[in-house]
């Protein structure tokens, strides 16, 4: 993607940064400038993962040992509640499209600004609004029903406070909204002149699968919640089986949304991910166009799988069939990336650098949370494992493998962008191999954990489960330095680090055709596109 | 989105900036489509387990009233796609008075729900402890009520949303903020307003009158 | 085909103790040499591209001679292909798992915060332990009394939730004797993690003895009876009773005409659904006054009646004044008007 | 899209519409059969497809507006069918 005539002659006095366009809090705090929003919500994303990680932390400690010795019961139910809310929807789900997504997504358009810059900064008030909403349910006495929120538990068993923590979600549900509207309507309309479909960067085109699902799955997230707070308010409510009603149908609302809500959790990583290894093997990422348009297939596919989370619900069996066949085919367009990415590496020029260790941990790692995946859209395997460790060791596979990897990743490749600096190489591959190295020490004995029949969501278990947890507990704590380690070099970095030039890495895509970091409205004349993405010089 | 009349910088043409607020505002529609839907999930699941509950349930409601609200409902869309008309025309009186029979039609609309209610609150027909009935199918009448007030509440809670916005143009109107260049405004308000009646055009049949 | 190959995971592991194990196990050892096979593939490729076009080494980086679409093409099919078998394979076994033998032997199970209420057909009551003998499929029919709760035995690969309000069946056969862990999979509330028990499989003939031996509870019968009154059904289901309803007397196994000229078997599920939803089955030529004991009876009392009304039916001959059952008792009155049914 | 719509046809949308209601009212009078439930919601559809077509312009929109108009009913479907799905087939095999 290289511009002919790169952007309009420079004034003589350097154009101020986004960074330096206001220094009050109030220039912050009523900012519309979509890179500011994008920081103000790096930083809110890192408080609520700060948290929903600690909650981890004491978990794992609990169970270093089979008997209950740390925690009470209700204590580590509502440590469980807190982690999955938590990280589900104040850390994952807002990750990459928030950040990432806010920050470059109008740099790769080419364009000044989303559509609807009032919008996006009402967006993170909604967020911080439904975020402080969760705290004060936890701060309050917690919740216990796992965020999940099943019913009749939720609804009428549980005495934490429920309504709250939904009411919480159910607020940052519209920031989601907002956010992939602003987006789609932004992919749409604010497109550089030239800048056609398929010139457009893979992670626009994840970006854009996301927004569809933000859109199209969150209210029905949104009404569901809404029915389980009419149901604990008016004691009565459409899932209470003393009516006639059917516990089942709640899951069947709730998994409309929270199924798509993994690849909400995914896609945007798959798209860092195809963008850190085209600019590091300096290769057009390999299949170009179905990479893009797989995008698209597990967005649409996505809507249709969600009753695999319902094999042993009680659901009809033939619905359970089908839901397995639609869950196999949904496999497909994510093994596909997997192969394209790796033929992207065959006849590159493969740098090292922290950027792509991310991208290749996320690889296998994904991989291997994939392929489980397709072990639980096995009808009889999915019997055997359900709601055991095996589920929580996948899921974790595919979401802390590979969303916080690419989150990570995509951190480290565009933060020369984001801070105008550059952080400290060798420390950062460092800490990219402790993060994988600890990674897979906490989650892959919870696989066998999970084979063995661990239940999850237990605060103490069979003697003879022990070792396992043990260094499962272990590994825990040896990721946990691996976040902690970038959260202080990336920090140091911002105000000490070295200053880079405009394109650090010498890749292509409109976001390194600016400065670094980028002056206020991005480009001083909008750039036009004359060719294709990832068009690196060939390297015979 | 924008209430400047100047255009911001992101955008180049001010039909860029045309396009962009419909496709954002049937985008938000499509969620309040998915947002409604649920209910209306809820709503087939159970009409299929219990049809005998939900036909003895819409006995419960008032008829009358339901049609009456449904005309209203129409009338007053046809006075906000009128409103659009004026403001591309650039009359501020009649786009005034066709705000405020939009307005007043939608107050009429909630007066004779809440009205409805009231009804039901005397009856003991509110879902909960305070739930009278007796007969046949009781506790799936009192789902069916349930999800009466569930949907023509939330459909009520959108109406004043919409209030709102009518009462926010029409203030935007007075100070002149409306015109044949601008009028996004109308445009986005009424394209809400008119989606809030298409969900009562479906709640109308769906409640009230199965097999009367 | 797998039951032929007979092989599992860990063939001698405590965790191949029932008739779908083998089954089970077998298409997870082939889920994971595919997976294995797949992910080395991968590493191998990736490893040696990553050494051999490592920035700065000298290897020859000529275009792609081959079209991209053909490798596109080749492993959509490739992975649509195997991951279609894996379907058949698996589907073939779960539908084997949700079709219980004729010959199973019931089990009544109620989830209950925080614990496993299990009765034997005999009367028998246990708590959080099942006694079941080896190689005889047992079929479980399960309720919950209160929050959703999951039936798991991760040695016979058997799990089934646990849902209140209705009730749902899953079957195992357990091949081996012994002792299994059994667990409540789904969160349940604050003791869910204590909500756990066992399985004791025994052979046959210490099943027999274990049977034989220490007193049968055989109260259930007696209660139901004492139910039946103090949930006020003898008040209407007893001839000369001011309100007219069915007499039970004899109904049990029968066929009962409903409303609109059908019959319906008087199993236990129909026993169950005319007390927790009366209205389903209204019997032809009576009023559907019954009230509703949706969430009124516990469902531990609600086995109890059910007993109770399957001993009213061995009771044989009736008394003469009672017709022998309601399909016999010609309506007197013309039926009342039915509500109407669906549209 | 800035085509302006005429008062005549306006009032045109609103009568049908009103036409629309009464017979939808007026059918619940007739004895009710299988068909009374498909006919109401028929009428609804053809109500809510004149009010997006003229009254929420979609007729004068582009083919990208009126792809998004659609893509709500179809996600519902999909939530729709997919549920039933279950609950039709819900018995013992």
């Amino acid at each position: 993607m290289i511009t002919e005539e790169i952007i309009a002659p420079r004034v003589p006095a350097p154009a101020p940064t986004y960074l330096n366009a206001g220094h009050t809090l109030r220039s912050w705090l009523c900012t519309l400038d979509h890179k500011r929003i994008g920081l103000l919500y790096l930083f809110t994303i890192t408080f609520f993962f700060v948290i929903a990680a600690v909650a981890a932390a004491l978990m794992r400690w609990e169970l270093l040992t089979p008997q209950p010795d740390l925690v009470t019961p209700d204590f580590y139910n509502r440590m469980f509640t807190l982690h999955g809310v938590l990280m589900v929807w104040f850390f994952l789900i807002p990750s990459i499209p928030t950040v990432l997504g806010n920050f470059i997504l109008p740099l790769m358009l080419g364009a000044r600004d989303v559509a609807f810059p009032r919008l996006n900064l009402a967006s993170w008030y909604i967020f911080v609004a439904g975020g402080l909403m969760a705290l004060y349910a936890i701060v309050a006495g917690g919740v216990d029903t796992g965020w999940t929120f099943y019913t009749p538990y939720s609804s009428t068993y549980s005495n934490g406070y429920v309504m709250m923590m939904a009411a919480g979600v159910f607020v940052a549900g519209f920031s989601s909204i907002f956010t992939g509207l602003n987006f789609i309507v932004t992919i749409h309309q604010l497109r550089a002149p030239g800048l056609t479909w398929f010139r457009l960067p893979l992670f626009v085109w994840s970006l854009y699968a996301t927004s569809l699902i933000l859109v199209l799955a969150t209210p029905v997230l949104a009404i569901t919640l809404l029915l389980i707070g009419l149901e604990r308010l008016c004691g009565v409510g459409v899932f209470d089986p003393k009516l006639g009603g059917d516990p089942l149908l709640f899951q069947h609302l709730f998994w409309f949304y929270s199924h798509p809500a993994v690849y909400i959790m995914i896609l945007p990583g798959m798209g860092v991910v195809s963008e850190t290894i085209a600019c590091f093997s300096r290769k057009r990422v390999f299949g170009y166009h179905v990479v893009a348009i797989a995008s698209l297939a597990i967005a649409a596919l996505g809507f249709l799988v969600w009753g695999h989370h319902m094999f042993v619900s009680s659901q009809s069996v033939y619905a359970g069939v089908v839901f397995s066949l639609l869950s196999f085919l949904v496999s497909v367009p994510s093994a596909i990336k997997v192969f394209n990415w790796t033929a992207t590496l065959h006849r590159g020029s493969i740098s090292f650098d922290t950027p792509l260790l991310y991208a290749l941990g996320f690889i296998g790692l994904f991989t291997i949370g994939g392929l489980t995946g397709v072990f639980l859209a096995t009808l009889p395997v999915d019997v055997r494992m359900h709601d055991t460790y095996f589920v929580i060791a996948h899921f974790h596979y595919v979401m802390v493998g590979g969303m916080v990897m690419g989150y990570l990743g995509g951190i480290h490749y565009w933060w020369p962008k984001i801070s105008g600096r550059l952080y400290h190489e060798w420390t950062a591959r460092v800490s990219a191999l402790i993060v994988f190295i600890g990674f897979n020490l906490t989650f892959f004995p919870q696989f066998i954990l999970g084979y063995l029949g661990m239940p999850r969501r237990v605060h103490m278990y069979a003697p003879e489960f022990q070792t396992l947890n043990v260094l499962s507990s272990a590994g825990a704590s040896i990721l946990g330095i691996g976040y902690i380690l970038p959260l202080v070099y990336l920090t140091w970095s911002f105000f000490h680090g070295p200053k880079v030039s405009s394109n650090p890495w010498d890749a292509t895509g409109l976001e390194w055709q600016t400065d670094s970091p980028p002056p206020e409205h991005n480009f001083a004349q909008i750039p036009v596109v004359t060719a294709e993405p990832y068009n690196y010089p060939p390297l015979a | 989105m924008s209430r400047a009349p100047s255009l911001p910088s992101h955008f180049s043409t001010v039909e860029q900036r045309s396009v962009a607020n419909h496709l954002g505002l049937w985008t938000f529609l499509a969620t309040e489509i998915l947002f409604f839907g649920g209910l209306f999930v809820c709503y087939t699941v159970y009409r299929i387990a219990y049809p005998a509950a939900f036909v003895a349930g819409s006995h419960h409601l008032n008829f009358w009233i339901g049609t009456i609200n449904t005309g209203v409902l129409l009338t007053s869309s046809l006075f906000m796609a009128l409103a659009d008309r004026a403001v591309k025309r650039d009359r501020r009186t009649a786009l005034r008075w066709c705000l405020l029979a939009t307005w007043l039609l939608g107050a009429v609309f909630l007066g004779l729900k809440f009205y409805e209610y009231g009804e039901k609150y005397h009856e003991h027909l509110i879902p909960g402890p305070n739930f009278q009935l007796n007969g046949p199918w009781k506790p799936q009448i009192e789902l069916f009520i349930f999800l009466y007030f569930t949907m023509t509440g939330l459909h009520a809670v959108h109406m004043i949303g919409g209030l709102t916005a009518l009462a926010w143009l029409l203030w935007q109107n007075h100070r002149g903020r409306l015109s044949p260049e601008h009028p996004a405004p109308v445009e986005m308000v009424g394209l809400y307003w008119h989606f809030v009646d298409c969900v009562w055009v479906f709640l109308y049949p769906l409640l009230y009158l199965i097999i009367r | 085909m797998s039951a032929v190959l007979g092989f599992s995971l860990f063939p001698s592991s405590p965790m191949n103790a029932s008739s779908f194990t083998p089954r089970v196990e077998a298409l997870l050892l082939a889920l994971l040499v595919a997976s294995g096979l797949l992910i080395g593939v991968l590493l191998v490729l990736n490893l040696y591209f990553l050494i051999r076009y490592r920035r700065g080494s000298s290897a020859p980086r000529p275009p792609l001679r081959i079209a991209t679409w053909k490798f596109e093409a080749g492993w959509i099919c490739g992975t649509t292909i195997g991951f279609l078998g894996f379907f058949f394979w698996g589907a073939r076994i779960y539908l084997d798992m949700e079709r219980p033998p004729a010959n199973a032997y019931d089990v009544d199970v109620i989830g209950r915060q925080w614990m496993w209420d299990i009765r034997h057909a005999d009367g028998r009551r246990e708590f959080d332990t099942l006694h079941v003998p080896a190689d005889q499929p047992v079929r479980l029919r399960m309720i919950s009394e209160d929050v959703i709760h999951s039936f798991a035995v991760p040695a016979f690969s058997l799990k089934q939730d646990v849902v209140p309000g209705k009730q749902v069946m899953a079957w195992f056969e357990a091949t081996r004797p012994g002792t299994y862990h059994l667990y409540c999979d789904q969160f349940c509330g604050t003791a869910h993690a204590e909500m756990a028990g066992e399985v004791v499989v025994m052979k046959p003939e210490d099943y027999a003895a274990w049977q034989a031996s220490g007193s049968v509870n055989n109260e259930e019968a007696g209660h139901g009876a004492k139910l039946f009154v103090r949930y006020g059904c003898s008040g209407c289901h007893t001839p000369g009773s001011p309100v007219r309803a069915p007499s039970l007397v004899g109904l049990y196994g029968r066929l009962v005409p409903v409303e609109n000229g059908q019959f319906v078997r008087a199993d236990e599920q129909y026993l169950r659904d005319s007390i927790v939803l009366p209205q389903q089955h209204v019997v032809a030529g009576y009023a559907p006054i019954m009230p509703d004991f949706r969430g009124v009876i516990s469902e531990t009392d609600l086995l109890d009646l059910i007993d109770y009304l399957k001993s009213l039916g061995a009771k044989q001959p009736p008394p003469a004044n009672m017709p022998t059952a309601p399909a016999a008792a010609p309506p007197m009155v013309p039926p009342p008007p039915a509500p109407s049914s669906a549209p | 899209m800035n085509a302006e719509t005429k008062l005549s046809t306006l009032i045109a949308v609103y009568l049908a519409l009103i036409i629309l209601l009464v017979l939808t009212a007026l059918a619940t009078a007739l004895p009710p059969g299988p068909w009374s439930t498909p006919l109401a919601l028929l009428i609804a559809v053809a109500k809510m497809a004149i009010i997006f077509a003229y009254f929420m312009r979609l007729r004068w929109e582009g083919g990208l507006v009126r792809l998004f108009a659609s893509a709500g009913f179809f996600w519902l479907a999909i939530a729709g069918v997919l549920t039933l799905a279950d609950y039709l087939t819900r018995h013992e095999l």
